[in-house]
């Protein structure tokens, strides 16, 4: 089970709740999961099957590179965050 | 990963730079150095308008002027639909890319470009250019965030509707995205606090600066090959973006990266160089784009102005109990602003129970906005950091101490909800503490007030994806070829980082930039990252390097690779001790070896370690004129690992100088026609050397545990503090609390005689 | 081309002859003519000091002169100062030695302009150098690392 | 920038020669620090660039005690600011001729230009001012001279007729017990164009003020000579209240604009800062001497 950190402007879906349990050995399947729990889920993160550009995942404090593909380590806790470039 | 406890021969060290003596003898090829033969010189006709319809475009007289050869408007370029595409670590909108390249319908900014000429001299250019009649229709124009953002606002793209909003609307709109992070309860919070302290900002747009204008020479070849050099901070980044806007494969065109004369993340967009292979189809001849300072200004990649308004309470402990902010930024006339970093950056020291930050992209009739140097953190921190100096002054409090009270640590969760992994703020906080500087008494100034003032920044550094080659030549030394364009000292870095494993003096080592043909894909210099990033791929090829080096020497004693160990450019057989060779022994041998070694890796790696600063600045205020002079600096920086300590107080204090050209004079100003009426460096005012002293540095280590040997990137952070740290040492001297950047003359004068 | 002027100048030490348009300035004839790239464009309004050469013993902004106004002129330029193949002048030493650069595209500009101080002043306080160097605009260094390289090449330059 | 041709005279007459067969299709070059800009960007347009820096006419810098101050319109600031005599007769113009730009810009700019350019905010003008100066103007009808306060008449534009040239300026010798200060207010410490610009020159007879002027920079349309206010400070000492009214006085007189330099409310607060500034200034350098 990995800890899901709601964003706050996606906590509509989730009735105002800020955080949430998922299972999924991939990101894909994680979302999937947040996607029954919270109809709707999927859309706000994923474009053209992939995460969307303007989204970055944080699994344990590193924002991860896989993309979907990402494995999940049980018990890891889950941020979507804005992607950052720099200068 | 162990080696931080290393003790190191190379990193740490102080080597002259590879490519010194080609820059300080003249001899070093920018962009603008190109020439080729038959090369003919363009230029860009520009809107002189703020916004307006293009109703019609005649460029007949210009193209029947002697010696012109081709020119372009946007109907040259391919019909592109709306979409975010990801390229490398960027999100980009090929459609509005190529709106800004040369306008589409409506010209969005005064200096949008519009067409484009190519002739036999850049005087003849210049001329046709004045030739080209352009009919426009002009709208109303809307400038800053607060009036964009209102329900009757002059729209500027009709399409754009608000991502990230938590309902789907069809109304258009000019708030390109929003963004909110939250947790805990505010209202708790501020109820728990002694002291509540609240205050609105606007800061102005400002510009990177960099001394060179963008240029592109491009050869379009008839077999539908092109080859581009320009000076970009990514090679392989404007390779894409070519690629993208112009529909065609990426791997049809090839970058050669020149020399660039400075990006701070305004070089990684492209401008000139689409319009430069256009100009060259068109006239099968190659052809030099070089922009004039104004165009820089008017028409390349600034980064916003803001609206900022931030909340904050504390207790008498000094503990921050609740923090509430909102702020919308420019984006300029295509939306991606900022506006996300500046949110998740603008807390980001401190340990915070109950927070909520609101963050509004938003259209404004002004450049594109484009990365600059810790993007989106400069002008946030100049609202939280002197809130947060307001907060300490009245609960008493010491500023340093009371960010030490609050810092992030290990564990601490970001505002954006991650935790941090090992970082050093709190030892910023410490250095600075302890520095001779905030020890020492202020100085006097006749005439004058004086104050001290302090701030802390936080910036995440970047990863994204590397190349690197190490190639080990005939006489033992190495060249280690990148795909990163050396902007401030990287070849020498990574060349240290190679020479480290490889047991080789530095100056053994030959760094090379390559080509988009000639390495792995790299993708752009910027978000600090390619010391950590590409210097990673360098740690990696190195030691690929150096495994191929142990097997050679292994068929050399017929003993198996395991029993061969390298050292300090030692290779010996564990087995037996007699059998040992150095690196240049071994490299003499490897034709009867197996053949030459060449050690390869490509790297996309995590574990990038953010970076703390915290700074200290006294200043001296004329009551009279409102003028401030920086007196002293002392910028403090977790570092990681200073692979070259000169390059990193280089990186250091070129950030704090250009926070504090930010901080006092730089600004975009536009009339009211919507027309930028300082677009030149005199008026658009850099810090000279004479406005500033000598910027002391305190480096601190602390390795980052994601990186083989612990660096972190530093370029950034070091200009977010500035402006913040000068607006509470005017606050020490004279009493005014500043909420305006830039805090110029008129601004401090008016604050001050308010005040009396 | 139209009215070009046969102009005769004396450049890094050697006569230079060359045919220039009135309206191209110094700037344009040393990088586009003469291929002498040394001298950058940085702003073409005098403000930023990368075109900086020196003209019979001053230093000017090669943008601001025009082809013709150096008949029968010195010119120096960045790509004189070595005093030959193996040694770089003082002042390109030690911008090497203090990490006075970093892009290096002001470099040229900001050794010329030293020079030209040097030659006048051989014992600069640090307020001299800074107001010498004024003209000259650096955005990534911060001039810390330029004005310890200018001291340092006029100490070794006195044999202090 | 359009094309033109380019003359270099080696005489007034020759010059003259030039500018009369060209007129208004003509303009003279001296630094070219302010013309070459103007001319990429496209403000000013000329056929013919006369290059004026080898008229020995225009060169001349020469000083005596009767008739004064000779200085030619093309002396470049960097010989007016090294030269002893500049440096201890008259210090508020030699500061101001020092205050132009950069080095580089100081190397090639001189007062001459500077006047003709027709910038209300020339840094030397309110020290031409100050000091009395009057402008030597030769033409085809033989030559005339103007005061400097009276040479610009709008921005960019002078009293210089199509044919005509400035040669010289004729500023008096210094009267015992006077002395004169130029300053300017700036956002950074060089480089910039003057915000406010003041120069003021002051002869006492022990501690009353006996001859006084003041010349404004950057405040209105053209540079102007601050008449009432100058006029206020004659027969009195200059006590702080004497050049707070005289500063009062300027301000009046001042009617400056909102640009990306400053904002009129600014400005007029400087005018007030600035004037008492080079009075006490100007005031001290008269007991130095």
């Amino acid at each position: 089970m990995a800890t899901v950190f709601i964003p706050a402007l996606l906590r509509k879906l989730t009735g105002g709740k800020d955080r949430t349990s998922a299972t999924g050995a991939t990101l894909r399947e994680l979302i999937n999961d947040l996607d029954r729990q919270f109809p709707g889920f999927r859309d706000r993160v994923v474009e053209h099957g992939d995460l969307a550009g303007s989204v970055a995942v944080s699994i344990n404090g590193e924002v991860i590179t896989g993309g979907l593909a990402e494995p999940v380590p049980t018990d890891s806790e889950i941020h979507f965050v804005p992607a950052i470039a720099g200068g | 990963m162990a080696t931080q406890e290393a003790k190191f021969k190379v990193i740490g060290t102080r080597p002259i730079r590879h490519d010194g003596v080609d820059k300080v003898t003249g001899r070093a090829r920018y962009g603008a150095d190109i020439n080729l033969p038959g090369l003919l010189h363009g230029k860009v006709l520009r809107s002189p308008h703020a916004h307006a319809r293009i109703k019609s475009i005649d460029v007949s007289a210009a193209a029947a002027l002697p010696g012109v050869k081709a020119v372009i408007t946007s109907a040259d370029f391919p019909k592109l639909k709306s979409g975010v595409v990801p390229l490398g670590e960027l999100a980009m909108n090929p459609l509005y890319m190529s709106m800004n390249l040369l306008a589409h319908d409506k010209v969005l900014y005064d200096g949008h470009a519009v067409a484009a000429v190519a002739a036999t001299s850049p005087h003849i250019a210049e001329e046709a250019v004045k030739l080209i009649k352009v009919e426009y229709e002009v709208l109303p124009h809307v400038q800053d965030v607060r009036s964009a953002m209102k329900e009757d606002a002059p729209i500027l793209l009709p399409d754009v509707r608000t991502s990230g909003a938590p309902e789907k609307s069809d109304k258009q709109t000019n708030i390109a995205s929003q963004v909110r992070f939250a947790r805990g309860d505010l209202d708790v919070g501020f109820k728990a606090a002694d002291i509540v302290v609240e205050r609105e900002f606007n800061t102005a747009m400002v510009h990177q600066g960099y001394i060179e204008p963008h240029n592109a020479v491009a050869q379009y070849n008839a077999d539908g090959q092109a080859t581009i050099w320009t000076s970009t901070q990514g090679a392989f980044t404007a390779r894409d973006q070519c690629g993208l806007v112009l529909g065609i494969p990426a791997s049809s065109i090839k970058v050669v990266p020149a020399e660039i004369g400075g990006g701070f993340g305004g070089k990684i967009p492209i401008y000139l160089e689409p319009l430069a292979l256009l100009l060259s189809k068109k006239s099968g001849k190659p052809v030099k784009l070089v922009m004039s300072r104004g165009e820089v200004l008017r028409a390349t990649g600034p980064t916003p102005g803001s609206h900022i308004r931030v909340k904050m309470g504390a207790n008498k402990a000094g503990k921050i109990t609740a923090a509430q902010v909102w702020m919308a930024y420019e984006a300029g006339a295509f939306p991606g602003s900022p506006v996300g970093a500046g949110c998740m950056t603008i807390l980001a020291p401190y340990d915070l129970e109950n927070l909520q930050i609101d963050g509004f992209d938003v259209l404004v009739n002004k450049p594109k906005t484009a990365a600059y140097r810790a993007p989106g953190a400069t002008n946030a921190a100049m609202g939280a950091e002197t809130v947060i100096d307001e907060l300490a002054e009245k609960l008493g409090i010491d500023p340093l101490e009371f960010r030490r009270i609050n810092g992030a640590k290990e564990g601490t969760a970001q505002p954006a909800g991650p935790k941090y992994l090992r970082i050093g703020y709190l030892e910023t906080v410490e250095a600075a503490k302890n520095s001779a500087h905030y020890k020492s008494p202020l100085p006097k100034v006749s005439g004058k007030l004086v104050g001290r003032g302090v701030a802390s920044g936080f910036w995440f550094n970047a990863g994204f994806q590397s190349s690197a080659t190490v190639n080990i030549n005939t006489d033992g030394t190495a060249n280690v070829v990148t795909g990163s364009p050396d902007i401030g000292g990287s070849r020498a870095s990574c060349a240290m980082i190679a020479a480290e494993v490889l047991g080789l003096k530095a100056e053994e080592v030959h760094p090379v930039v390559a080509d988009t043909e000639s390495i792995g894909h790299t993708d752009m210099t910027g978000g600090s990252r390619v010391t950590f990033a590409t210097g990673y791929a360098v740690y990696e090829a190195a030691q690929d390097a150096v495994n191929q080096l142990k097997q050679r020497a292994a068929t050399l004693w017929k003993a198996k690779p395991e029993e061969v160990v390298f050292q300090d450019g030692v290779v010996s057989r564990t087995t037996n001790g007699q059998e040992s060779m150095s690196l240049k022994e071994l490299a003499g041998k490897l034709p009867r070896a197996g053949g030459p070694v060449g050690g390869r890796a490509s790297v996309n790696p995590r574990g990038v370690g953010p970076a703390f600063a915290t700074h200290v600045v006294d200043v001296a205020v004329d009551p009279e004129t409102g003028k401030v002079d920086i007196l002293r600096y002392t910028a403090t920086q977790d570092v990681g690992k200073a692979v070259h300590p000169s390059y990193v107080e280089g990186q250091m204090q070129g950030a704090v100088a250009q926070g504090v050209g930010w901080a006092l004079n730089e600004e975009y100003f536009y009339d009211e026609k919507g027309t930028l009426r300082n677009a030149g460096f005199l008026d658009y005012r850099v810090p000279t050397c004479l406005d500033l002293p000598m910027i002391e540095t305190i480096l601190i280590e602390v390795p980052n545990p994601g990186h083989p040997i612990g660096i972190r990137g530093v370029g950034e952070v070091p200009i977010v503090p500035p402006p913040a740290a000068i607006a509470n040492a005017i606050y020490r001297a004279v009493g005014v609390r500043m909420t305006e950047l830039p805090m110029s003359p008129p601004k401090v004068a008016k604050a001050v005689l308010e005040k009396k | 081309m139209a009215n070009k002027v046969l102009v005769e100048t004396t450049l890094n030490g050697e006569t230079v002859e060359f045919l220039c348009e009135p309206r191209q300035s110094l700037l344009e004839v040393l990088r586009d003519v003469l291929g002498f790239t040394g001298a950058k464009e940085g702003c073409l309004t005098g403000d930023c000091g990368a075109c900086s050469v020196i003209m019979d013993g001053r230093v000017a902004c090669a943008c601001l002169v025009l082809g013709p106004e150096v008949q029968g002129k010195k010119i120096e330029t960045v790509e004189g100062m070595a005093k030959d193949g193996e040694n770089l002048h003082p002042l390109q030493q030690k911008f090497l030695e203090h990490a006075a650069l970093q892009c290096g595209i002001c470099t040229p500009g900001f050794l010329v302009a030293a020079k030209a101080l040097l030659d006048r002043n051989p014992k600069p306080t640090e307020h001299e150098v800074r107001f010498a160097l004024a003209g000259n605009l650096c955005r990534c260094t911060g001039y810390d690392k330029i004005v310890h390289a200018v001291m340092d090449a006029a100490a070794v330059m006195q044999g202090r | 920038m359009r094309a033109f041709t380019y003359e270099s005279p080696r005489s007034l007459d020759q010059a003259l020669g030039l500018f009369a067969t060209a007129g208004e299709k003509a303009r003279a070059l001296v630094g070219g620090t302010d013309l070459l800009i103007q001319m990429r960007a496209g403000v000013r347009q000329p056929d013919v660039v006369i290059d004026v820096k080898g008229i020995p006419e225009l060169q001349i810098l020469s000083f005596d005690p009767q008739s004064g101050l000779r200085l030619g319109a093309a002396v470049p600031s960097c010989r007016i600011t090294e030269d002893k005599m500049m440096q201890d007769k008259y210090p508020g113009l030699t500061e101001a001729a020092g205050l132009i730009g950069s080095v580089q810009i100081k190397n090639r700019c001189s007062v001459g230009g500077n006047l003709c350019n027709g910038s209300p905010a020339a840094d030397t003008t309110p020290a031409l001012i100050a000091l009395d100066a009057t402008c030597v103007i030769a033409g085809a009808k033989g030559t005339r001279t103007v005061k400097a306060e009276e040479f610009v008449l709008s921005p960019g534009r002078t009293v210089l007729q199509p044919g005509e040239i400035l040669v010289e300026f004729r500023i008096p010798a210094p009267k015992p017990h006077s002395s004169d200060c130029y300053q300017r207010f700036i956002p950074r410490n060089e480089m910039d164009i003057a915000v406010v610009g003041v120069g003021a020159a002051v002869t006492l007879n022990g501690d009353t003020c006996t001859a006084a002027r003041i010349g404004l920079g950057a405040v209105a349309a053209t540079p102007l000579l601050a008449k009432a206010a100058s006029e206020s400070l004659v027969g009195k000492p200059l006590t702080e209240q004497a050049i707070a009214a005289a500063a009062a006085l300027a301000q009046q007189l001042a009617t400056p604009i909102t640009d990306m330099r400053g904002t009129a409310e600014y400005r007029q607060h400087m005018v007030g800062v600035l004037t008492r500034r080079v009075l006490n200034e100007a005031a001290k350098r008269t007991k130095k001497k």
